[in-house]
């Protein structure tokens, strides 16, 4: 082990998912105490790079990477997380993993509790041990205090404010003994700004006592503020890799969105509405991980809205408690009538349609063939596609007439497949997306969600995809609202755009600012005042 | 290792009590026999009037010719008989031992008032 | 403490809707029954000491996340398999009920593994696999004592085998053994009598469930219990954690079993088991369990509540209607039908504390 | 929150038992001299004759509910699995101080334990089991009379009253389920050794099980494919019996239209099949066995079957329960001795004017004791178009008695 070596350090790490390339030579390393800020839009890779250095499953499971990791000098390939953790490199997740029901203290110290001897032990071996909750205790306080939150050790975790769940987890990493390396994955996401503030001082003094962090967040100020080199990946490659010092927030956030130059050429013709048709007053939406705060839309009739904004502030939350599907408040109108909330009925019979970000547990039935699934939703809804039988007495399943509408929506859509009466399963995740689409579009209906049309699909379905919609909303004048975390493909195709920070709209654009107006709303930067109209 | 020795006592000790169990819980038929009998040679004849107790239950009357059953549980017995000897009361007591294996007796009271050998014997039914 | 107001009342009746429903049925049945007092006491006491140790077996598995193990039935069957050894060596007293304990441990370890082995590749689906589980192994059981023993398995004791030479007869009479735990003790208030030896044993096993809940071990299934993802991910050997549970379960049910038969007195050889399982848990979750949730006050409760239940509603069914079998009817209506909406209760309770966080978030805005 | 809650539902249910327990307790005071009879059936869907045999006691002595005599209550259909409930059902009948006697019939799994409860709270309460299913040794050391069928003399009779008929084989059809009973295998043995000595041929066919995964509708297409295919390798002078009472109706139905004898059904009753066999609606005479059995009796004549078909005339189940029940009530009168023959069989023949009874105490088989609390009986076997058969009157050998 050479003293010289960096403490971490990534060499031409390239992964690719069946072929989709995700990380391309990526190379970079970290001193001991030293903070990374690692920043990228959605899908840039920065979590695929995580997850191999920690060694996932799912990583082994795809085919392994590339390229080599080395910690201080020496090679590591991690088969499980355990291991990373063994050496010393803790993570703290995007999403919570902590134990809802269980106590600060006793999530903090998860299966690294205090414990006491007791005769039981020598027949049943040592998970026979007593808790030792004194222990637990001082030792819970200690590793809080190096988070340097006031934070009760008793509180169970499901009565906790976000923040002070992240300051859990954060302090249960701090609580391994030998830990030299932390991963925060956009701790301060759900941090109120002085909590944030708080946390981003606990993490200078990790860093004097020589502990190395990697800071991912979205919030580009703390990247500023905080850390001591700043690494852009777009797109699985590492574009900008420089010394905090040396770069401001314009610079990393163009880095960051990229594609400005090209996307400005193919922008829609700009439109004008003036007949409001969806309308939406202080809505609050109880979706885990994407919870809605207060929100208030004015949607045109016959306009393409699109709805904009990182991971986990919200935006999906949207479509989701209008349509029912979680538990949502304050008001939804439709031409000037009110909509009931938390029945999805309801919304469904006032003529919305929803295409969900869920392909697999929500939008698709898996197992059943193509058809079924573009005319399910119009069978149940509309009864359409049955014939009556016997003067009307029970109604059949017309698959003459199923089978049309299929093959009508294979056709437009260009859905790649063997037959109308293939598995949805079978098809490739563009192709699912397709048939989502079809769906929606079988019904027919006034206003459309759409959310993440394009996740998960190669560029070429993409455009398909996108051109759909496009069309659809040319030719029948439905009101679509598409929502997504790519501004680049929201730009591409709306007339105007909202973008959406810790539940709250930010600001209201139309389509034609530049990307960077985008990327400061997102960001929180700017004041949300925006055009709302 | 220390473990290991303390696990295998600790089974031992389980198996220990399972044959404790078996052996003080096990219980047996003794039948108690009043009819004239032949033992090693010598005719003991049928007592009139008798009382028998076996351990601490209750005095049973056997009349002549008559046979009982009594249920015990364990090895170690002491059987009591009272009976009028020519109108003077005679109380014998023996004590015996059983084996486990064994699930019934056969005990000839006039046997055992007269000091018999062979008294007591196994005694297996038929199937 | 704090004043209760409407909410925390509403709350509260929501959250215990199912004993409060079995009550209001009861205290409506029990004048129609006619029973008295000393019956109804002396009944409860009964059940108790009969039921509740089964019952608690089922609070392991719930803590470690698997759900009401139906899989409970495999150790009440080694119970049995114990008994009948025990019998037909004519082992007496309490030293047989000690000694089928010690015979059913190894049976019931092995089941239990088994059944561990199975539920861990069935994740999720752990009630209906259980359930199913349970079904196939009373096949096995039947084929070892209806034909294994007798023939492979000595059994020297003409009143149990059947005439044919092999197999166990369709009872077993437990004379020798027959209450011997439940009257160790004797205690009569009043008139009625109190197994208090059998308590005392039910009470060292809540010693045993509440000591074991400190336990690294108990913290560990609790973990898994919450959220199996993030307990493997800190490191808890969750696989084995699960089974080590399960053959906990299933021995404390093995023992449950050997308790209860001691009190029922006569072992009905290929039936008895099957009794056991399906009522247990329903007793369970009348006490106020659910899949998630179990105390050791659940149980107590629900014995009481659920065999009060069985215990008045054939005579309130019959003097309410005034016909014998429709009494019976009632009590099968009644019973079985309570459970369903037992189940839909919790259910809906489970939708409402959805809904209650979501007021909650909309009330926080409002203060903002 | 949850442990008060325990005891605030403990408390409630406990007071207002006892409120409403006094209030029960005093209404019944004033009935004077009277007693009261528990007796315990299964409904309808499981022994609708056990159940009509309550409903006549009812009929002639009152409910108590009316301020009658009996308290009728059933056991669970799915007995085999709700064993508590059957006993807390016995055991709850012994909570009337007024109570004198308990009848069950029939004595399922369950019984024996429920009678020693009941002994010890209340020895002075008769305590009946009517056709014990549990084993004979089991149940006579808790009942103070116990009544089966006697399987021992009918496993003679059936084959005596066969051979008068002028059969030569005899089938006996059952599954291994049941030859595990020892009173059904006991009785097997019997036949076999009656047949062989009295130079008729002993066949035993094995059916599906219908408690088994064929269930009763497999278990009964089977029956109905065979019987064409027995009557005809065996002949036309072939008896038939069964075992179970699901396979009767379909054995019936065949052997009246194939050829072939029925003597008498397992637990005989013009009820046992006949009445599905034949296709006939007797509704309107529930209850009157001589207007059953005329009717029966009719349509198998009708039917060309006069001279091969036999039954009880009057129900065994149904007799069992009034019987008994008339039984314990002449005791506590004083009128009958509990455990004399004769006294029992005049409380059964009030119930059946007409036919003749006849039985014995049973005997173990292995050691030849001779228990005197447990009775077997059978009633003379009726042959339609021919009549009472007066197997009473047949002397049994004494062989048949130590057959196993």
């Amino acid at each position: 082990m050479s003293q010289n070596a960096p403490l971490l350090e990534m060499r031409n790490v390239t992964k690719d998912f069946f072929g989709n390339v995700v990380l391309k030579d990526v190379s970079f390393s970290i001193e001991r105490g030293e903070i990374l800020g690692l920043v990228g839009e959605n899908g840039a890779g920065k979590t695929t790079l995580m997850k191999i250095l920690f060694g996932m499953t799912v990583i082994q499971d795809t085919g392994g990477y590339g390229g080599e990791i080395l910690l201080e000098g020496k090679p590591v390939s991690y088969k499980s997380p355990l291991e990373a953790l063994d050496d010393g490199i803790g993570m703290v997740h995007q999403e919570f993993s902590l134990l809802p029901g269980f106590t600060a203290t006793e999530n903090i110290l998860l299966n690294r509790e205090s414990t006491n001897y007791n005769f039981m032990t020598e027949l049943f071996g040592d998970r026979m041990r007593t808790l030792d909750r004194a222990e637990m205790k001082t030792r819970a306080e200690k590793a809080i205090e190096k988070v340097g939150v006031k934070l009760d050790e008793n509180t169970p975790v499901s009565e906790m404010p976000v923040g002070h769940k992240q300051f859990t987890e954060i302090a249960r990493e701090l609580e391994k003994e030998n830990v030299k390396l932390l991963v925060l994955d956009e701790p301060t996401a759900v941090l109120t700004e002085s909590e944030a503030e708080i946390l981003l001082k606990s993490m200078r003094k990790l860093s004097e006592e020589g502990i190395a962090i990697i800071f991912i967040s979205h919030r580009l100020q703390e990247i500023i503020e905080i850390t001591d080199k700043t690494l852009v990946l777009r797109d699985g490659r590492i574009i900008q890799e420089t010394p905090t010092d040396q770069t401001d927030i314009e610079e990393i956030a163009q880095a960051m969105v990229g594609r400005e130059i090209h996307a400005e050429g193919d922008r829609a013709e700009v439109r004008t509405f003036n007949a409001p048709h969806l309308i939406v007053n202080n809505l609050w939406v109880d979706m885990p991980g994407e919870t809605v705060r207060n929100i208030s839309l004015e949607i045109n009739k016959g306009e393409i809205f699109g709805i904009g904004g990182l991971a986990g502030q919200g935006k999906l939350g949207i479509p989701n408690g209008i349509m029912g599907l979680y538990p949502a408040g304050g008001e939804v109108r439709i031409d000037g009538k009110t909509i009931p909330l938390n029945n999805p009925r309801e919304a469904l019979d006032a003529s919305m349609a929803f295409v969900s970000e869920d392909r697999r547990d929500v939008g698709l039935l898996l197992d059943e063939p193509i058809d079924w699934n573009i005319s399910f939703t119009g069978m149940q809804m509309q009864k359409r596609f049955l014939k009556p039988v016997l003067g009307g007495l029970f109604r059949l399943r017309d698959d003459k007439a199923i089978e049309d509408i299929a093959n009508h929506y294979i056709e437009a859509l260009e859905i790649k497949c063997m037959s109308p009466r293939q598995k949805a399963k079978e098809l490739s995740g563009g192709n699912q997306q397709k048939v989502c689409l079809a769906k929606a579009f079988v019904v027919e209906p006034d206003i459309l969600f759409v959310s993440e049309p394009t996740r998960g699909i190669d560029v070429g379905a993409k455009k398909i995809v996108l051109d759909t919609l496009k069309e659809y909303n040319r030719e029948k004048g439905t009101t679509i609202i598409i929502i997504s975390s790519e501004l680049e493909e929201l730009r591409s195709i709306s007339d105007r755009i909202a973008i959406v920070d810790e539940g709250r709209i930010s600001g209201i654009l139309p389509a034609s600012e530049p990307s960077k107006a985008f990327g400061l709303l997102m960001l929180g930067k700017v004041d949300s005042k925006g055009d709302s109209k | 290792m220390k473990r290991i020795i303390i696990r295998s006592a600790a089974l031992l000790l389980l198996l220990l009590l399972a044959l404790f169990f078996f052996y003080t819980g096990k219980g047996h038929t003794i039948l108690l026999d009043n009819k004239t009998v032949t033992l090693g040679g010598t005719e003991y004849a049928a007592v009139n009037m008798l009382e028998v107790r076996v351990d601490r239950g209750e005095e049973r009357e056997v009349l002549k010719r008559d046979r009982i059953k009594e249920d015990v549980v364990g090895q170690g017995h002491k059987i009591t008989v009272t009976y009028l000897d020519k109108g003077v009361e005679k109380v014998v007591e023996e004590k015996f031992r059983i084996k486990t294996g064994q699930a019934m007796y056969l005990i000839s009271l006039p046997g055992l008032i007269g000091g018999a050998e062979g008294w007591i014997e196994p005694f297996d039914v038929e199937p | 403490m704090k004043k209760p107001d409407r909410k925390s009342v509403i709350f509260f009746l929501e959250s215990n809707a199912v004993p409060i429903l079995f009550l209001i049925i009861i205290s409506i049945g029990v004048p129609y029954s006619g029973f008295s007092v000393d019956y109804l006491v002396q009944e409860i006491i009964i059940r108790l000491s009969r039921n509740s140790f089964l019952v608690l077996s089922l609070l392991v598995p719930i803590m470690a996340g698997m759900g009401l193990n139906f899989g409970m039935v495999l150790g009440a069957m080694a119970g049995q398999i114990g008994l009948i050894f025990v019998t037909n060596w004519n082992i007496v007293g309490l030293q047989g009920i000690g000694l089928a304990m010690i015979l059913s441990i190894p049976l019931s370890i092995l089941l239990g593994w088994m059944s561990g082995k199975i539920l861990n590749m069935a994740k999720g689906r752990e009630m209906v696999t259980g359930f199913i589980l349970a079904f196939f192994m009373n096949g096995v059981y039947q084929l070892v004592v209806l034909y294994g023993m007798g023939s492979i398995i000595p059994i020297g004791n003409p009143s149990m085998v059947l005439s044919r030479g092999y197999g166990i007869r369709n009872t077993v009479n437990l004379i020798n053994i027959r209450q011997t735990l439940d009257s160790l003790i004797p205690l009569k208030i009043g008139n009625i009598q109190i197994p208090v030896a059998t308590f005392m044993v039910i009470a060292l096993v809540c010693l045993f469930i509440v000591w074991f809940r400190k336990t690294k071990l108990g913290q560990d299934m609790r973990a898994i219990g919450q959220d199996m993802h993030v307990a493997e991910s800190a490191g808890i050997n969750v696989e084995r954690t699960r089974i080590i549970a399960i053959i906990i379960s299933t021995v404390l049910a093995g023992f449950g079993m050997i308790l209860y038969l001691q009190n029922i007195g006569t072992l009905n050889t290929y039936n008895s088991h099957e009794q056991v399982g399906m009522f247990s848990i329903a007793a369970l979750l009348v006490g106020g369990a659910s899949v998630n949730k179990g105390k050791i006050s659940h149980a107590f409760l629900g014995v009481t509540l659920f065999h009060l239940m069985f215990v008045i509603s054939p005579m309130a069914g019959k003097n309410l209607i005034g016909q014998a079998q429709l009494g019976e009817y009632f009590r099968v209506f009644v019973s079985y039908g309570v459970i369903s909406i037992a189940l839909v209760l919790y259910a809906y309770r489970k939708l409402k504390e959805k809904e209650r966080a979501g007021t909650a978030l909309a009330e926080a805005q409002e203060e903002k | 929150m949850k442990k008060n809650l325990f005891v605030f539902l403990l408390m409630t249910a406990l007071l207002a038992s006892s409120v409403y327990a006094g209030g029960s307790q005093e209404a019944g005071s004033d009935s004077g001299e009277q007693f009261h009879i528990g007796i315990v059936t299964g409904t309808v869907s499981q022994s609708e004759d056990d159940l009509r045999g309550a409903e006549r006691l009812i009929q002639e002595y009152g409910s108590v509910a009316d301020g009658g005599m009996i308290q009728h209550v059933t056991y669970p259909d799915n007995f085999m699995q709700e064993m508590e409930t059957t006993m807390s059902q016995i055991v709850g009948l012994a909570d009337d101080p007024m109570m004198k006697a308990i009848v069950v019939n029939q004595a399922i799994p369950g019984t024996t334990e429920a009678f020693r409860r009941v002994r010890e709270k209340r020895s002075d309460i008769l305590l009946i089991a009517g056709e014990a299913h549990e084993d004979p040794a089991t149940i006579e050391s808790a009942a103070d009379l116990a009544i089966n069928n006697d399987f021992v003399a009918r496993g003679y009779l059936i084959i005596d009253t066969a051979k008068k008929l002028g059969v030569d084989t005899f089938v006996h059809i059952s599954f291994p389920r049941h030859m595990s009973y020892e009173t059904l295998a006991r009785r097997r043995a019997i036949f076999e050794a009656a047949a062989t000595d009295m130079g008729m041929k002993f066949v035993f066919e094995t059916a599906p099980d219908p408690t088994s995964d064929v269930g009763v509708a497999g278990a009964q297409q089977f029956i109905l494919e065979k019987v064409p295919a027995w009557i005809d390798k065996y002949g036309q002078n072939t008896a038939f019996f069964c075992t179970n009472d699901a396979h009767t109706e379909p054995l019936l139905k065949q052997l009246i239209e194939y050829g072939g004898y029925f003597v008498e059904a397992d637990l005989p009753s013009p009820l046992m099949g006949y009445p599905g066999a034949l296709g006939i609606d007797l509704s309107a005479e529930q209850g009157d066995f001589p207007a059953i059995l005329k009717k029966v009796e009719a349509t198998i004549k009708e039917k060309g079957g006069a001279g091969r078909f036999g039954t009880w005339a009057y129900s065994y189940g149904y007799t069992t329960t009034a019987g008994l029940g008339q039984h314990a009530m002449n005791v506590i009168k004083g009128e009958s001795e509990l455990l004399k023959m004769s006294d029992l069989m005049k409380a059964y023949a009030k119930f059946t004017p007409g036919a003749e009874w006849n039985g014995s105490f049973y005997t173990d088989a292995g050691t030849g004791v001779r228990a005197d609390n447990h009775i077997l009986i059978y009633q003379d076997t009726y042959i339609m178009g021919k009549g009472y058969m007066g197997t009473p009157e047949v002397e049994v050998p004494e062989k048949y008695f130590t057959v196993k």
